[in-house]
């Protein structure tokens, strides 16, 4: 099969649904002709679209999500770009007051279907502004979606399902991911929410992981196998509907689990998942769960810094082996 | 006042400021007999901006709402019975008692809603325009907010976009002089909000807000452009709220003179004092229209009192849309 | 001892350190002479230490927030009121991005000792916009504490110690609460951050509750007792830092925990304290994890709707049933 | 452009400008060599800004700075090694590395730090203001930031914030005419973002940003009006960066002829012509100062180079302050 970037596999993706349906539409800051998306996303997309769908807007981050809601509960479409997901902060209200709730406050009455696309992640030296991880905000927002694809083609299928979904979906990507290659199909394909995949399969200890965390932990399995040690892969590749059977069955098989995310650890994503196996698999454990996140400190800039607190392949291994 | 409207019209804004004042003093005796659940900002006093703007606008335009939203309702042309229910919280209300006083909709009427958070209308009245010009359905949104609201950053944010996009919005400030107990003077330094449209090179208007002729006026002079594709207007009414802020306010921060000299410049005296002057209409037939419209308040309280409250599970329906 | 309110508390707590350090100032909408706030928390503080000093502000929540940022940097101690907790939505990004960061950004050359009170919680019909829980946001936020007081004499020692401090804190209350009243000594005393408190002793079950739900939780206990249950209250107190050592210390005598937050139940505080049982106290447990929380949906404004998705006396009874 | 300053004075500026070209040259340098972490904002061409502003100010007067900050800095008298240690992450840097050259700060001289958070420092600056008036210190408070960022809520917020309470801010808006690939008159209607102080009833003045002088006598003159406790002043300096928005851009969206234009408008040249013409200053002197400058540059190089990381273990440090 042939491969494409994750960058591309997403364009894709907005290249597709703008054909497919004229109510799709773009906005964002620079994401038009002249810049193509601070990473690049959409690049071309104006020119094949014109500036009208592929819409350039000032720096006002509560007002580009403001206006897709406006425009989402009147028969649009849209899919609004936060240049870094640091800066959904600004647009926390419009998010998670107005976005989340405009259906469910008004009995019913309206849909409110809008992608909000914004890369996370740290590993590129652009310190605490520009760095974080922050889907476990969104987690916590009922009437959203969240969205984290790990691969181009989740990318590609998890994103077409959100632009022709009818509900607000807070789309996660990773700057690190951008540039990853994978196989994509050229052919029409979505992928429904709340379905994990497993990405790995294996019969020692559960890894649940998310985005580029993903792609550490495969490594780290692989680095396991030498040793003899089976490690199996779940990504749940949405966390808003979390596929909690998957995670459940796998830890009924593999009888321990570690969490890997590379957000802050407190009150994270992998807080979630462990709650839920504590809850729902604790007859099945053999071990005490392990979280592998960043610690609780803002990204600093300095690259031997910042890594230091990136969750690496070393931490997922220690923890793994803390665990068997 | 210039009064050179049909007869019909002008019985007609009048009759919708009659329906907000009788709907507001029943919710306020309601709230009194323990029937309105929370809190309540009245619309009494400030009837002719709702009124003036909404009968510049025809059915399928748009308009967002506030806190003190029951008024924008009405005068865009929602059922009092429904309003009432969800006021109430009754199953039979706008949004099924999801919303309650601060959320009402009615999107059949492209009444987008209420928002209770201060300035968070304005940008979605932005995307609504944006999606009518997407749309080439020639549609224009008003936005109604507070002088308090225009402190926020959405104001800035949301008329700058408007104003580059050159959409059909007008964004109507509702000056009545406080935001709860902050009279204006002391958290802006300028007297009129107008004056904040030449941050966004667009035209900014001050009129008086109890006088429903010039707010249908000036209403109408905004659709027009924004119907031109020339882009959105700031208009300021210059209004007063009759009672407190919320169900539990006094406004004893207010000097009993200025409550008083607003009280004399009440919106629906003028407009009938008006009516009656120049003839337009007699005592009597605006006695008539005044038997109707408490009758109708009364039908609508009747309905939303007798009506059921939702049931508990239904709290968990509506979250996602399921197609 | 005497009884005071919590709100009564809480201005007691501003009007002592008011007296005692001339650098503590309060900002925040209508909290000055002309309304004492939307709670009457600061009501008459204003006549006391001047407009200057009790200030009230436009409706400009970023803004409020910034400007106790910049204050709080250059020598003050600002005291922010948000005056209803889903408001600190459209300030995200001074708190998380500015305040929570500036120390540490800035390689612990400044101080950021700012107090941000606000009120949350449920109850008073007061709808989707005015009544969320959204302490887990702030916990998740490295570089605040966070304060989570339950009883006036919570209260007034944890504001006294947050408005001594050197950092941010994010300081919850609730509507509930406010009139509520407990035992307040007269003289002087703090409460340090992050040292639980076991507000009821027991044996067969360690209930983990925080602001409102536990006096739910001591209400359950209580009835409970006649059934010759015997339930452990701990109250945290502080979110953070959290006194993991008092919950594992607990469920080590228990061996059974439940979880009761009013926040929703997805990614929420009771996440963050059951991921930490999972992983620190596992070996104890003799039943799975129960958290009792809001149900994952935005707060409805009808009575009855409302009443339906706060947790409440008997689904704290069923949650301790269920594991012992 | 008047010169009717002390020479010394004109000469300080002029270094200053220089300093700040030179550093930047060598940031440019030093990131085609690898040796630069993350990204880069230079601030190449604006130089009469920073220090035009600066110079109004006494040492412990603060300022805010922003995403392209180095400038900033270099004029509020930062320590060139420390400065460009943070920039290539070391520990010797001001921020022991956790910054960068986004995030640099010097409390020492009232620097209170560059936030990458477009829009983000206009409230913190206010806040300073604040501050200072309620410890009676006098001091007054320069805010710096992008055309681009004046469309941030945060924008309309402080400014209001600071007029109302006649707070001793002055914010300088840097309108070099793009934000990252986004011309101003694509994102707003308006040519003068000075226009928009009428919102807040405070002066408002649009200056020649790539004259020093005209930007130090705007400054001047706010000076004094926040010292006189009469409130912000919003000055404008329409300006021009000379390189693209960051590291990787190659600004393709700029018309060549308006870059030629304005890098003949360039403010160094500007000064150093008129500072020869007036026979201020000889080309010989100036020559001189050239040198020693491109020396300071070299050290700061070299002290930043040779310094070493901080240890990864540091980067859990500086979270919480301990007491
Ligand atoms: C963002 C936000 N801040 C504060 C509040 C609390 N609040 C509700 S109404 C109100 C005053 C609003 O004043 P204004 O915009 O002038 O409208 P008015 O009530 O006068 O109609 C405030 C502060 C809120 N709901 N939202
Ligand atoms: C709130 C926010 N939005 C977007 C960005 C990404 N970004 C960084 S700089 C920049 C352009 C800023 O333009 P302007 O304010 O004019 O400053 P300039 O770069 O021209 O100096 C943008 C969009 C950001 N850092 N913060
Ligand atoms: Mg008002
Ligand atoms: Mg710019």
């Amino acid at each position: 099969m042939r491969k494409i970037t994750y960058r591309d596999a997403l364009r894709e993706a907005l290249r597709e649904e703008m054909l497919r349906d004229s109510s799709v539409f773009l906005l964002g800051e620079d994401i038009g002709r002249y810049w193509g998306g601070a990473f690049k996303v959409t690049d071309g997309l104006a020119q094949e679209f014109g500036d009208e769908r592929v819409r350039d807007t000032p720096i006002s981050e509560s007002a580009i999500i403001g206006t897709a809601v406006g425009a989402a509960i009147t028969g649009m479409r849209p899919v609004a770009e936060i240049m870094f997901g640091d800066l959904t902060a600004l647009a926390m209200d419009q998010i998670a007051n107005q976005a989340a709730k405009i259906r469910y406050m008004f009995g019913g009455q309206t849909k409110c279907p809008l992608v909000i696309r914004t890369p996370f992640g740290a590993g590129v030296n652009i310190a605490s502004h520009h760095s974080q991880s922050l889907e476990a905000w969104f987690m916590h927002v009922p009437g959203l979606y969240v969205a984290v694809p790990s691969t181009p083609y989740d990318a590609k299928g998890l994103l077409k399902t959100a632009i022709r979904g009818s509900n607000p979906v807070f789309f996660c990507e990773h700057k690190l991911l951008y540039p990853i290659e994978g196989e994509v199909p050229e052919e029409e394909y979505t992928i429904p929410f709340g379905k994990a995949e497993v990405k790995r399969e294996g019969a020692d200890v559960t890894v649940v992981a998310t985005m580029y965390m993903v792609h550490k932990a495969l490594s780290a399995a692989k680095q396991l196998e030498k040793e003899g040690l089976s490690v199996e892969i779940v990504d749940p590749r949405t966390l808003t509907p979390l596929d909690r059977r998957a995670i459940v069955a796998s830890v009924r098989k593999t009888g321990r689990i570690v969490v890997v995310s590379e957000d802050c650890k407190t009150a994270g994503v992998s807080a979630e998942i462990a709650a839920v196996v504590a809850e729902e698999a604790l007859d099945y454990l053999d071990a005490p769960v392990k979280r592998v996140a960043e610690p609780d400190t803002p990204i600093p800039f300095s690259p031997p810094l910042e890594q230091h607190v990136i969750p690496d392949e070393k931490a997922i291994i220690k923890a793994i082996k803390e665990v068997v | 006042m210039t009064l050179d409207l049909p007869k019909e019209s002008l019985v007609k804004m009048y009759r919708k400021m009659l329906e907000i004042r009788f709907f507001e003093e029943k919710v306020f005796g309601l709230y009194g007999q323990n029937l309105v659940p929370g809190t309540i900002h009245l619309y009494a006093g400030e009837e002719a901006v709702a009124v003036g703007v909404c009968s510049a606008l025809s059915k399928d335009d748009y308009i967002t709402s506030t806190h003190r939203g029951h008024g924008h309702c009405i005068a865009k042309g929602a059922d009092l019975k429904r309003t009432m229910a969800e006021i109430l919280g009754k199953k039979t209300g706008y949004c099924k008692g999801k919303g309650g006083s601060m959320h009402i909709a009615d999107f059949s009427i492209g009444m987008l809603g209420a928002t209770a958070v201060v300035g968070a209308g304005l940008p979605i009245a932005v995307g609504a325009g944006l999606s009518a010009r997407l749309r080439k359905t020639g549609q224009v949104v008003a936005c109604f907010f507070g002088e308090g609201a225009s402190n926020q950053g959405t104001f800035h944010e949301s008329i700058n976009m408007a104003s580059a996009w050159k959409l059909p919005v007008i964004f109507v400030c509702e000056n009545n002089l406080y935001a709860m107990g902050t009279r204006q003077s002391r958290i802006m330094n300028i007297e009129n909000i107008a004056d904040r449209a030449v941050s966004y090179g667009i035209p900014g208007v001050s009129v008086d807000g109890n006088d429903v002729l010039a707010v249908y006026e000036a209403a109408c002079v905004a659709v027009e452009r924004a119907r031109r594709v020339e882009g959105p207007t700031l208009i300021e009414c210059k209004t007063y709220r009759q009672k407190g802020h919320s169900r539990v306010d006094p406004a004893k921060y207010r000097p009993r003179e200025e409550v008083e000299g607003w009280l004399q410049r009440d919106p629906i005296k003028r407009l009938r004092h008006k009516l009656i002057q120049t003839v337009i209409s007699t005592e009597a037939e605006l006695q008539e229209i005044e038997k109707e419209v408490s009758s109708e308040i009364e039908d609508a309280v009747k309905f939303a009192v007798e009506s059921t409250f939702p049931a508990p599970e239904e709290a968990l329906e509506d979250v996602y849309a399921q197609i």
